[in-house]
């Protein structure tokens, strides 16, 4: 299997899906002329002329509408956010029209579109554009939202997502656009709701997601030298969100830490210990517990965005509180 | 008259309202419009009336003293074109061809009802009637009409997309995003505002500096027109101007209509921040009143017809009020929140 | 005490603060002439004028933002929402610019304001106006968030919000503004961060905040016919949450319910939930349940509407499931 | 020239770049704003540097080849007037009077940074300066601005709000609330749109239908201005006598001033939608070598005079460069989450 990157993953899905059906368009800022301001949709205006690849002006809410307008009368948009910070502004297209038209017209109208771009923190770049918002998604009923960790599930998630007839929320990272990894070619979907366990253990179920899951990886590492033997879970979409899944790890381990790189109050990490405490109360042999950003707004100089954003020691950390060690 | 948009605002004439700026009609034309108006009329008292009961629910917005302008603009567009409006759609979907029944029933809660009763009076839709809703936050509607104009230069369709909006919509970043969105891409929409004076309870000159809607064209050196909405047959024809430019150059219009609402804002706004002369000056500009005494007087056409159309339409309305009242209530609302 | 209803404490604590403070002022569509969408600005302009009582035009975005400015600049600004569901289109306002203000200018600019206004289903009002946002609001650090369920608490949590010095969301009840209840006159503050146990019991902890309140103590009414005596919590202030009390009546009763008006997944309530199993795990008999609407967009027909939000009936289950009766 | 709101915009006129249409100015009004400039220009040419070798991180969107329109229009306000900017406001702070040495630790992420290397380039705040930052959300600070000239109204102070955003900002909701708001509430802000003809890579054309900026204004009869910002004493002559009117009347005006940023969007932007030659033709008209120029032959300022300024700023600019090298590192961010 040919080795490529998340951002080239994404291309060739975008490409892929662009070929397959002429309905499908990508719509945002910078998409076309300028390839992308994390060249995700490099050469694509090329060879889908502006038509299909539609470089948009500053203006979230309304190309956010647009989609879903155009979606209404059988498009197929892909809109992308430059960051996912900048869809606040447009969150009213998402929440109150996007996910609630085919309930408001009894299933006469669907919104089969993505709305994608990078999501989370890079690096250094403040308070403002350093968010997550998985749990603002998340919570509403008529979204799908997903999340993917490496090459393949860039891929294969996005071939999904776009050929799903429901609006989906993909979010992507920037600090894995540069990561690669072995990717199919041609056809190669991932099917919304299958976590992947991405490490067997049974000492401690670790659950994350999107950039989360490297880190954790690397946490596992070190775990192992204590002699802890972590199984790594990364449910890949979050809604639908694979119970099922983490529950049975979780039933194995009896100690589960979730790592997530939002804040921590009400973030989907406490939806997830929600549902495992409900589900395997029993099984559990300590609390669930979180690692998360602090519960700060991101500061700007690098020492301090570190000490902000989970690392590797903090998971370790959680791990031996879970294990009643130290 | 259509405004080049290079016209300062200054020029724009509202018309006089006397005899020689109708446009000529005929009986044949006005007619049927005539028993559009009045049955949205009719639907909506009957909705007042079952409102004051409890039969309808939550948010009520009536459009009664608007209806020429929904008439009048529905009339100047061909089925494959889309609509999209606010909450206050009644009359909008009723002119499209959605029966008073679905309407009724909707209103209702019923299962019958033009969505199934998921919807109620501010979130109707018509795929079958390309009516896209129906829709309650204040300008968001306005980008998703945008979009379908979209669709429509995507696939290189002939077709347009009218968008209808209050006044009170036009300082919202939604209106503005749309209008200068349809702008840049030469998207064949129809912008149509109906000024109806007030957003809830405040008058238009506490909602935007302008005197006039229409100069937001300006900005976008955007075609536009505005003129007053009494009488359907000048909604229809100016409309009709806009529509076509849309169809044939893809070109965007910002239109203007001025009219009034003479109920409160909705069921339970008593409006008190309007003076009684006030609307009762309005009622003078009645659009039914107008269309019957041009089609009695300039069209001759005969008091019988009148009555005639007067019945049916009573007859229309009670049918639909006893359809909504036997109709069962709305069931299952689960098989609506993801599509397969 | 006199008798008043929950529109009339916000009433009051609106004019006493305006009365107390010049730098107070109320912003908002339809809050001064028209007297309030619900009439809880009611008589405040001709008390204070248009200059302290601003009706504006439908532009959330742009007069949140005007009211994040000022207070920047010292004055006190209350923000109305006619309906919480339209903060969706000023979101990045409370979020992006009101909560990271103070931190971005490394505490030179702090922002003394409040954003209010009712929140949740009313009375079959459709799915794009029957929503609850408690949960994006938690989740931002920056924020304050409360929920008052009782007019005393109307009026006392009200004036902290107006007297705090950083942006509080204040979410009210479109269903609660008739109830009446005993409120102090004049200076009557309710802190942030105190929860109150409106009703003690040993059998199981209810958890419940504003409208739901008043659902969750009839459900304690019929639990006791059941012989089983519940106690019911309000947290009053969802962030800060005040952890301790909920933790304390857990560990009591061993068992609890949270009972909310919004969505399930990534509420407030999974929030809690987490708290709990970190905080008392071994005190629990049963896992912690929770009842939530639907999770559909809200219907709009009668019926289905009181199929979709928690019932009475659907508490008592919930209790029976944790209390591992039928 | 300020054009009549009620002008059509083919009234706008650009001033051709000849002599004639100079303001008279003299040496001791142009060399300090020459000197300012001129260190703004070297302050961004060290942060660039310091940006290629890892001492800054995120973004950095430098604004050299503009520093006309944030020098002029500083020095049109008054240090009582509030100034609100974006992410590429290096410049105005600096004009403003924050030190270099606090601006370059910022960017360096230092404790003796502006706000103590918690908002980095894009999120310098000075309220001693009546700064109100520094943000990143394009339209978001647009109404914070609008609310500082609310705040100066309220209290019946004389103060004016002067808000600084590109020419990619004005199809963002945000930025029309905010016009449509300090319009129809008659505020005292000079909304300066710095037209540097592109938003990251795309060129205005494709921004909007318009074919200036200052049309938006028309929507809501505003006054408005539209000129070159090669020439730092006109910026400030034009900004002056908009401030003025705001001040002395609460009324807002839109001005545009063309610019052009001789470097990409940020530092990670080749520039490549963009030729040689248009950069080449653009930097003719670089503002610094201009204001030298008058300086050395309309108002007789000797070389030596100019050489100890350029002198001068080197050392200013070496100097923070080395306090910003040796400053600690930024610590604790926790106090700043809630303030008691
Ligand atoms: C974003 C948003 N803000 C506020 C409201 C509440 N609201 C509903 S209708 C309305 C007035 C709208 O006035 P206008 O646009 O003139 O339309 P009209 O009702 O007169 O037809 C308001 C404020 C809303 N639905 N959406
Ligand atoms: C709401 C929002 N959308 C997108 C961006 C990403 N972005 C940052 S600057 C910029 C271009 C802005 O162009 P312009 O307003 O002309 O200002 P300039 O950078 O030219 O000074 C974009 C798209 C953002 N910061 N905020
Ligand atoms: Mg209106
Ligand atoms: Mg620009």
């Amino acid at each position: 299997m040919p080795i490529i990157s998340y951002r080239e993953a994404l291309n060739a899905a975008l490409r892929e899906e662009m070929q397959r059906d002429d309905s499908v368009f990508l719509m945002g800022e910078e998409v076309g002329h300028y390839q992308g301001a994390y060249k995700v949709s490099q050469g694509l205006r090329e060879e889908f002329s502006s038509r299909r690849v539609v470089d948009t002006p500053i203006a979230e809410l309304g190309f956010a509408g647009v989609g879903v307008g155009a979606a209404m009368v059988g498009l197929r948009p892909i809109i992308e956010f430059m960051s996912f910070n900048f869809s606040l502004i447009a969150i009213d297209q998402i929440v109150n029209h996007a996910a609630k038209m085919y309930q408001m017209s009894a299933g006469q109208f669907h919104i089969p579109m993505v709305f994608r771009g990078p999501s989370g923190p890079a690096v250094q770049v403040g308070a403002q554009h350093s968010q997550s918002f998985e749990s603002y998604f998340c919570y509403v009923p008529g979204l799908k939202v997903v999340c993917p960790s490496t090459p393949a599930d860039a891929k294969g998630l996005l071939k999904s997502a776009i050929r799903d007839n429901n609006p989906v929320v993909f979010l992507e990272s920037e600090l894995l656009y540069n990561t690669t990894g072995e990717v199919p070619d041609g056809e190669h979907l991932v099917d919304f709701g299958k976590a992947d366990v991405r490490r067997e253990g049974k000492g401690v179920t670790l659950i994350a997601w999107s950039k989360m899951v490297d880190v954790v990886l690397d946490a596992a590492e070190s775990l192992e030298e204590l002699g802890i033997d972590a199984e790594v879970v990364d449910p890949r979409s979050l809604r639908p969100l694979d119970t099922d899944s983490l529950v049975a790890s979780v039933k194995k381990t009896g100690r589960c830490v979730i790592v997530e790189v939002g804040w921590p109050m009400c973030g989907l990490g406490s939806e997830i210990a929600f549902q495992l405490q409900r589900e395997c109360l029993d099984f559990l042999d300590a609390p669930v517990e979180r690692v998360c950003s602090d519960d700060v707004p991101m500061p700007y100089a690098n020492n301090l965005e570190q000490e902000v954003m989970p690392q590797v020691k903090d998971i370790v950390a959680a791990v031996k509180t879970v294990l009643y060690l130290d | 008259m259509l405004l080049g948009s290079m016209s300062s605002s200054a020029d724009i004439r509202i018309e006089p309202d006397t005899p020689e700026f109708l446009e000529a009609t005929t009986a044949e034309e006005l007619l049927p419009l005539y028993r559009t108006m009045l049955a949205i009329r009719r639907m909506e008292e009957a909705s007042a009336k079952a409102y004051s009961v409890g039969k309808i629910g939550g948010f009520l917005h009536l459009a009664i003293g608007q209806e020429a302008v929904c008439t009048g603009a529905v009339a100047a567009l061909r089925p494959e074109d889309y609509i999209t409006a606010t909450y206050r759609e009644h009359g909008h979907i009723y002119a499209r061809g959605v029966t008073s029944r679905a309407i009724l029933a909707e209103m209702w809660g019923k299962k019958t009802g033009v969505v199934k009763g998921l919807g109620g009076s501010m979130h109707m839709f018509s795929k079958e009637h390309n009516f896209l809703g129906g829709h309650g936050i204040v300008g968001g509607h306005v980008p998703i009409g945008v979009g379908a104009a979209f669709k429509a230069k995507y696939r290189g369709e002939k077709r347009v997309s009218a968008i209808f909006f209050g006044d009170g919509s036009t300082t919202i970043g939604g209106f503005a995003e749309g209008l200068a969105l349809a702008a840049l891409w030469k998207l064949p929409v129809v912008f149509i505002c109906e000024n109806n004076q007030y957003s809830m309870g405040t008058p238009l000159h506490r909602t935007t500096a302008a005197r006039d809607i229409t100069q937001r064209a300006l900005a976008h050196d955007m075609d536009r027109d505005r003129f007053d909405g009494d009488d359907v047959i000048k909604v229809k024809r100016r409309i009709v101007s806009a529509v076509e430019r849309a169809r044939e150059t893809s070109r965007p219009t910002l239109v203007e209509v001025r009219t009034y609402r003479f109920r409160g804002h909705s069921m339970s706004d008593p409006g008190l921040y309007r003076t009684r002369e006030e609307v009762e000056e309005w009622k003078k500009g009645d659009p039914l009143v107008r269309a019957k005494r041009r089609l009695l007087e300039e069209l001759k056409v005969g008091e019988d017809t009148l009555s005639t159309v007067a019945a049916d339409v009573k007859e229309e309305i009670a049918d639909a009020v006893r359809f909504a009242d036997t109709s069962p209530e709305s069931d299952s609302y689960l098989p609506y929140v993801l599509k397969d």
